[in-house]
């Protein structure tokens, strides 16, 4: 087979980091290609850089033998390049129908042709089972829905080269297959497909080859066939993945925190949590298991009052807390590392001190009489739990947002941690961190429930979750699916839960497409 | 437009001095195509506005709102919102004033005058919280509402100084304060007033409270990032509504000042766009309250210095207006000066 | 009672509502092009103002009205491009960049009407823009009396807002315009210029602007005043939110803002304060805002300059 | 800046009213007076045009200090500034137009008008003129001294037709020509056939109303009869000249003396212009009435009230 496609030293900078390091890589024609590597390897950026979205600081690109310059999207679509991206780049507003003619229109004297194109994407979305409704908002449609109008999009842009940028993060297991099919679909229609994961199981069930990038370098290319697990593992963080994290048995104690028959809705007033229960001792941790958007995040907003709860009981020992606001459920000892430390966890233009007082910047020592900030005391604070939490440069009055990803979570865990909480909500507490920053991490959690706090860990990640959990719940549109103790659970069981499956059965034949409300 | 800590960097004092600078340079050539003298000019202008006491204080006296106006849009933008309503909020806290200025006789000054400012604020403050209010509750952008509030507060007061509290002779404007309320000259003859006094109290209390109170704490953490304040059980609404609250406080001294210090009534539509002025102070000074003093300062400058090069050259006075406009501009613009001072810095 | 009504709503005052809403009409057509791509233009009053002034200054020399309307088109084009460079390459924050405008063009066009004319307050008299008859409509009763005869630039106004519409609605660029102001990063990724597209529509944006100035100064009146535009911007921005950034919405917003005006004429007999009634748009623009009136939500990019990387 | 100074040559500073030269109207009216007066008396003249109010003050004191005879304030936004300056520089002569205000001042000569007179005589001419019976009157804003116009025309239209109705409108602004048309086409469409206006530059529109749907209009304050010759009947001559021209003359004379100088139809300071371009369209009967109306307001016989009486 020949190279439809070559980069050759490719090197990006950001101020700060090097994402794509003299990057030499070749695309097969009509293979599937795997790319692989943790968060902040560079994956995106390689492929931005393919698709003319950022331009590369050195190195060069042939397509088909030649060299070509890319330096607009226009140029990429041109060369019968497509990208499905990271986050989707749909316009909410508009239609399907337009969203896939967007730049590209059929017209007739600058007006759209709205009925030969129409006809057009029909065809197109027959012919490789794409099955999107043309006519309706996209802002109304399935995430799955969207990611195949987004392949709809570059098919009909004519595209023989198609990226796609962690298609599987935002997909249940069912639509995952569904979406490897439409794949296989394509390859045999003759469509190159460079397919970007962090999920080694997909690449090896997908992929002809797979190259793996590891801090903006290219580590290396293998035949799929002829590659496994551990060696993939191994070339994608450097060294022999410890996927288990030591720790002793859990010494559970007293009942702490519950939550009983709890229902929320999100913002948009769409019910997301419906009717759950739990329960966490003194010294347990409960990991929550799922894929994400099943109302885990509803659920946790729920508990630390970001969210008001429709229905139910949430009690700290004994206490009601639902529907208390965020600062009242802070001054009860509830500690929170929220799922996005940009989001929510941070406030990065401020400094290290100003973001170690966040939630107990009312509370003493931190403010005298008239509201007065007593600045010895939050310094004091800062600088111990700098030292404590080993934050990198320990520079108090640094600005956050100058700090790596992290070291930032050691800032929001320090400040978490730091008041002894009784409660502890750890959300997706370790992700885009490196491996050094995942093992510190987890060793303070374990600490945490060691010295007797309760926790909640809600993680997308099935390790995180089977190395630190000491039970474990499956949660599934909005409801637990099952629970069961550490001991017994295996990543296929999980995973089976985690798609629904038991719970499909328990519903009497509720499929899993048509669980929207 | 990034915002610093308490302390303003190198940077961000450089800035707006080459924006001043690019700002006089294009206004030089507004000059030649009048056919002046732009040298001759800015120093008619300059040295009206900076040498000599009396030049000095008519410059201070005319920075004196620029301040109040310059500090409320700063301080709304420490909490992330827009306030271009400063215009109205002066307005309609310089009309509760004079009410209050006319009306209350008998009265000590101790109590009279803090009376009438302290009703100026909280009209000021009321005004400014109802786009506070749409914003926090509703979600509704400030900017719109606060211009609309603008007009508004053009129209209640143009009926309020022409209709019940019209001065009684034949001009828009209402009755004189009593002489217990007025905020008593400094520097006679020039028109400086108390106001100065109060303005430069302003300066520091709103350093204080940003920088040294929880409270200025928690306007920030909303203004940078509101839902990890929200996440810290800082409530982003009721912030907002503050901030908006004290902006409009802080605007309406401008007017206060303008009227119990300056004119000593009410006149119909008496500011010369002071609330709009006030944006560009408080960009010129990076919202910083000492930033915000040295813009008004400069500002109140071009403004002095801009009637005596009316009086002695041929250059037209609106060169002063072009040339704020033009400061807006290239202080705003800040990647153009920062690419400006990299090209001189490689030369 | 009828009569009464008669009295205050009828042919002429809709007449003079029509007149009236035109300049609201033309710059809010401005203000749906620059606010459609993710640009707020608050710097339409300013625009208008210098549309005007250079209307008149253009008809003043040539004694060509309609060259006065390409001259306000091109300087209101001109202060679009002045906000597109700012606010799109430089990306200073878009209020700020509309208020120096308006700042800007108060003074510019003072200074000017001294340097030119020795004057600070009112220019000459220039040429005009022709009033015409239209033939058949002019003879339909009800229709004839509102809609026969205006100045030519009012049925401008009127057509523009049709080819908006279109242009929006059913043209390729239409569709782009809008998608980069709701996510400009994806229309990049689909090969369209997003700095291209934001620089044409807000100049587009203040050549609009412009022309709602000029029907002031060469069509409506024939001289130009200092701020003669008197907020007229400001009103067409309610306008267009009121109408929820669509043209027709825009269009009824500036004819309800041009009735209400020529109604208050009327009103005025009855005695009540003229303030309250020049109160009107800027409160209903506020409570369609606060969505009393079905929520009015901008296009979603609006104010953020795109970052390219 | 004025010429050379000669030794001992007289120099005399004016400051004038917001919105500067080229209103048409107060300022200009001023102007010509200090031009008249300079040309004559060969004294030094120089002005400025302040755009703020409490910049004013900063004028008139500079003038003093630099040594000048006189300082006339133009209008009565001056007059606290003006206290503060009389206060301070008891030597120095001041004058300040359109305010009594500073009437006990020993330093301060107010140069006042009875604009109720002359408005009485525009309204007696209107009503006798008018063939539909019916007058309008539009107003800039709703300010007092405004009022004074139009009480002194509603007499007048009164005393001559009876029967007469009197449409009044105010536009809110002083300075928007746009309103002023439409106010003015209204009330031509309510039928009114001739329309006075106290509006300043509002006032343009009315003018233009009246070029339009020909009918005439009433000018004020200077002779704005030749702005559309032959459809402006007579301006309400508010001879803010004559009154800066006298006082200048006093200057001259050495006869400058403080206190309220009052100009009334009596000593020609109100009153009508000579009907420059429409003489050939007034009866010659009610030009020999008005005079005779005149006669009778020198002589008290009609006692025309103010607003503020
Ligand atoms: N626009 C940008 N500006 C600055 N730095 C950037 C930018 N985009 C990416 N980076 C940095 O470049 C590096 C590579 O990022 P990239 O998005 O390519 O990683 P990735 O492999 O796709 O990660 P993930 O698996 O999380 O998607 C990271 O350090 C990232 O923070
Ligand atoms: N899109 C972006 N735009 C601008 N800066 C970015 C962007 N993404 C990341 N950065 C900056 O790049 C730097 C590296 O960020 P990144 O998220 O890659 O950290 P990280 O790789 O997760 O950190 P670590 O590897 O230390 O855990 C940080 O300073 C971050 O603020
Ligand atoms: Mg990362
Ligand atoms: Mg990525």
């Amino acid at each position: 087979m020949q190279n439809i496609l070559e980069l050759k030293n490719i090197t990006k900078r950001f101020p700060g980091v090097v994402a794509n390091d003299k990057i030499s890589l070749d695309i097969r024609a009509g293979e599937i290609h795997a790319l692989v590597g943790e968060n902040g390897s560079g994956k995106s950026t390689l492929m931005n850089i393919l698709y003319g979205l950022y331009n590369a600081d050195e190195g060069e690109i042939f397509l088909r033998g030649e060299k070509t310059k890319i330096t607009e999207p226009r140029q990429a679509i041109d060369h019968g390049i497509g990208m499905v991206f990271q986050h989707f780049m749909l316009v909410e507003p508009l239609t399907v129908f337009e969203n896939v003619i967007l730049g590209s229109e059929p017209q007739k004297r600058g007006f759209i042709d709205f009925r030969g194109a129409e006809k057009e994407v029909a065809r197109l979305s027959r012919e490789y089972g794409l099955r999107v409704e043309t006519g309706a908002r996209v802002e109304d449609i399935s995430v799955g829905q969207q990611q195949r109008l987004e392949i709809l999009k570059a098919l009909y842009r004519k595209a023989d080269i198609l990226i796609l940028d962690e298609p599987t993060a935002v997909l249940t297991p069912q639509e995952t297959e569904e979406l490897f099919g439409v794949m296989r679909n394509l390859k045999e229609q003759g469509t190159t497909i460079i397919f970007i994961t962090h999920k080694i199981r997909e690449v090896l069930e997908i992929s002809d080859r797979v190259s793996v990038l590891r801090r903006g370098k290219l580590v290396g290319t293998k035949n799929t066939s002829e590659t496994d697990r551990p060696e993939l593992a191994e070339m994608m963080v450097g060294r022999e993945v410890l996927l288990r994290v030591e720790k002793e048995k859990a010494q559970p104690g007293e009942k702490v925190f519950s939550v009983s028959d709890l229902e929320v809705r999100d913002q948009r007033g769409t019910k997301r949590v419906k009717g759950v229960s739990l329960e966490i001792r003194e010294g347990e941790i409960l990991g929550i298991a799922g894929v994400e958007g099943n109302g885990q995040q509803e659920m946790v907003e729920a508990i630390t009052g970001l969210l008001r709860a429709d229905k139910g009981k949430i009690t700290l020992e004994g206490k009601e807390l639902q529907n208390l606001n965020a600062m009242q459920i802070k001054k009860k000892r509830i500690g929170y590392i929220p799922e996005d430390r940009h989001k929510r966890g941070l406030i990065l233009d401020f400094n290290v001190a100003d973001n170690m007082i966040l939630g107990f910047h009312t509370e003493p020592p931190f403010v005298q009489r008239f509201f007065i900030r007593d600045e010895r005391a939050i310094k004091e604070n800062a600088g111990r739990l700098v030292e404590e939490y080993d934050v990198r440069p320990p520079n108090i009055q640094q600005q956050v947002s100058t700090f790596s990803g992290g070291n930032q979570q050691k800032i929001v865990a320090a400040r978490e941690f730091s008041r002894k909480p009784k409660f502890l909500i750890c959300s997706q507490p370790t992700r885009g961190l490196d491996i050094g920053a995942i093992e510190f991490i987890h060793k303070q959690v374990i600490d945490q429930r060691d010295k007797g706090a309760a926790i909640l860990l809600v993680s997308a990640e099935l390790d995180e979750i089977l190395s630190l959990s000491d039970r474990i719940a499956v949660m599934y549109e909005g409801r637990i699916v099952g629970e069961m103790p550490v001991e017994e659970a295996d990543e296929k069981k999980l995973g089976s839960l985690m798609l629904g499956g038991e719970a499909r059965k328990d519903r009497g034949g509720d499929t899993v497409e048509t669980g929207t409300e | 437009m990034k915002l610093e800590q308490s302390s303003l960097t190198s940077r961000e004092i450089l800035t707006p001095i080459v924006s001043v600078i690019l700002a006089l340079l294009v206004g030089a050539i507004f000059i030649l195509i009048v056919g002046e003298n732009p040298i001759e000019a800015y120093r008619v202008l300059f040295s009206n506005s900076l040498v000599g006491m009396d030049s000095i204080a008519a410059t201070l006296q005319r920075a004196t709102p620029l301040i109040f106006t310059g500090l409320a849009v700063a301080f709304a933008f420490r909490c992330g919102l827009f306030n271009i309503g400063a215009e109205g909020q002066l307005y309609v806290g310089a009309m509760a004033a004079v009410i209050v200025g006319i009306t209350f006789s008998g009265l000590p000054k101790v109590i009279h005058l803090p009376m009438a400012v302290l009703a100026g604020m909280a009209a000021g403050g009321i005004w400014a919280s109802v786009p506070g209010l749409l914003k926090a509750k509703l979600g509704v952008h400030e900017v719109i509402n606060t211009i609309m509030m603008n007009f508004i507060a053009y129209f209640l007061t143009d009926y309020l100084v022409t209709g019940p509290f019209h001065g009684g002779r034949w001009t828009p404007e209402t009755a004189r304060i009593l002489p217990t309320a007025e905020l008593s000259r400094l520097l006679p003859p020039s028109r400086l007033n108390t106001g100065i006094i109060i303005a430069i109290a302003a300066i520091i209390i709103v350093y204080i409270f940003l920088w040294r109170t929880r409270l200025g704490y928690e306007i920030r953490a909303v203004g940078f990032n509101p839902t990890a304040a929200e996440y810290g059980g800082i409530s982003i609404s009721r912030n907002m509504i503050m901030a908006m609250v004290f902006s409009g406080a802080l605007a309406s001294l401008a007017g206060v000042e303008q009227i119990l210090g300056v004119h000593g009534r009410f006149i119909q539509r008496f500011s010369p766009d002071l609330g709009f002025m006030g944006i560009a102070v408080a960009l010129l000074g990076k919202n910083h309250p000492v930033g915000v003093f040295f813009a008004a300062v400069l500002f109140g400058a071009l403004r002095t210095g801009a009637a005596a090069m009316d009086r002695l050259t041929d250059v037209p006075r609106e060169l002063v207006v072009i040339i704020q406009a033009l400061i807006i501009m290239f202080v705003a613009a800040e990647e153009l000066t920062r690419r400006l001072m990299q090209r001189r810095r490689r030369a | 009672m009828w009569d009464y009504l008669v009295y205050f709503v009828n042919a002429t005052v809709l007449a003079a509502a029509l007149r009236m809403a035109t300049p609201l009409i033309l710059t809010s057509m401005g203000g749906i092009f620059a606010e459609r791509s993710g640009v707020i233009n608050i710097g339409l009053e300013g625009m208008m103002l210098v549309g005007a002034f250079t209307g008149m200054l253009t008809s003043y020399f040539t004694g060509q009205p309609w060259l006065g309307l390409i001259g306000a088109l091109l300087a209101g084009a001109l202060m679009g491009l002045v906000h597109a460079v700012a606010s799109v390459t430089y990306k200073v924050n878009q209020v700020v960049s509309g208020t120096a405008i308006n700042i800007f063009a108060g003074g510019v066009t003072v200074f000017l009407l001294r340097w030119i004319f020795d004057v600070a307050g009112t220019s000459p008299a220039v040429s005009r823009l022709p009033v015409v008859t239209i033939p058949l409509i002019n003879r339909i009763p009800l229709i004839g009396p509102i809609f026969g005869t205006h100045n030519i630039m009012v049925y401008m106004a009127l057509i523009i807002v049709v080819l908006v519409h279109i242009f929006l609605f059913r043209t390729v660029w239409g569709l782009r315009l809008r998608s980069v102001g709701e996510h400009p990063k994806a229309a990049d990724t689909v090969g369209i210029n997003v700095f291209l597209t934001r620089y044409l529509a807000v100049i587009v944006s203040g050549a609009m602007a412009g022309l709602g100035g000029a029907y002031l100064s060469i069509a409506h009146l024939s001289r130009f005043g200092d701020q003669m535009t008197a907020g007229r911007g400001f009103i067409a921005l309610a306008a267009m939110i009121f109408g929820k950034w669509t043209p027709f919405g825009a269009l009824g917003a500036s004819l309800l803002f041009g009735f209400a005006n020529a109604v208050q004429m009327r009103l005025q007999e009855l005695g009540i304060p003229s303030q309250f009634v020049q109160m009107v748009p800027y409160i209903l623009t506020m409570v369609a805002l606060a969505g009393f009136i079905g929520r009015a939500t901008p296009p979603k990019a609006i104010g953020k300059p795109y970052e390219k990387e | 800046m004025g010429q050379q100074a000669e030794a001992n040559q007289l120099k005399v500073g004016v400051v004038f009213s917001i919105g500067g030269l080229g209103d048409e109207s107060f300022n200009d009216a001023a102007f010509k007076g200090a031009t008249q007066a300079r040309d004559d008396f060969g004294i030094q003249l120089d002005y400025v045009e302040p755009d703020d109010i409490a910049e004013m003050e900063d004028h008139q004191r500079a003038f003093v200090e630099e040594g000048y005879d006189l300082i006339i304030a133009i209008g009565f936004l001056q007059e606290s500034g003006l206290e503060a300056v009389a206060r301070d520089y008891p030597d120095a002569k001041l004058a300040i137009v359109d305010s009594d205000y500073l009437a006990d001042k020993p330093n301060v000569a107010s140069l006042v008008f009875k604009e109720h007179e002359g408005s009485f005589l525009a309204g007696y001419l209107a009503g006798r003129m008018t063939e539909t019976n019916t007058v309008g009157f539009v107003g800039g804003m709703e300010v007092p001294v405004i009022f004074n116009f139009q009480t002194g025309y509603e007499q007048g239209v009164e005393y001559a037709n009876p029967d007469a109705t009197i449409l009044i409108n105010y536009a809110g602004d002083f300075g928007d020509p746009g309103t002023g048309k439409e106010l003015a086409v209204s009330q031509f469409e309510r039928g009114a056939d001739i329309i006075y206006h106290a509006a300043g530059g509002t006032g343009m529109g009315v003018f233009e109303a009246a070029e339009e749907n020909d009918f005439y209009a009433i000018g004020v304050d200077s002779e704005q009869d030749g702005i559309v010759p032959g459809q402006i009947l007579t301006s309400m001559l508010k001879r803010v000249d004559v009154a800066v021209y006298n006082i200048i003359e006093d200057l001259v004379k050495g006869e400058f003396h403080a206190g309220v100088h009052r100009f009334g139809v009596a000593d020609g300071g109100v009153g009508l212009t000579d009907f420059p371009y429409t003489d050939h369209l007034i009866p010659d009967d009610i030009k020999q009435d008005l005079e005779v109306i005149k006669e009778m307001i020198i002589d008290g016989e009609i006692e025309v009230s103010s607003a503020h009486d």
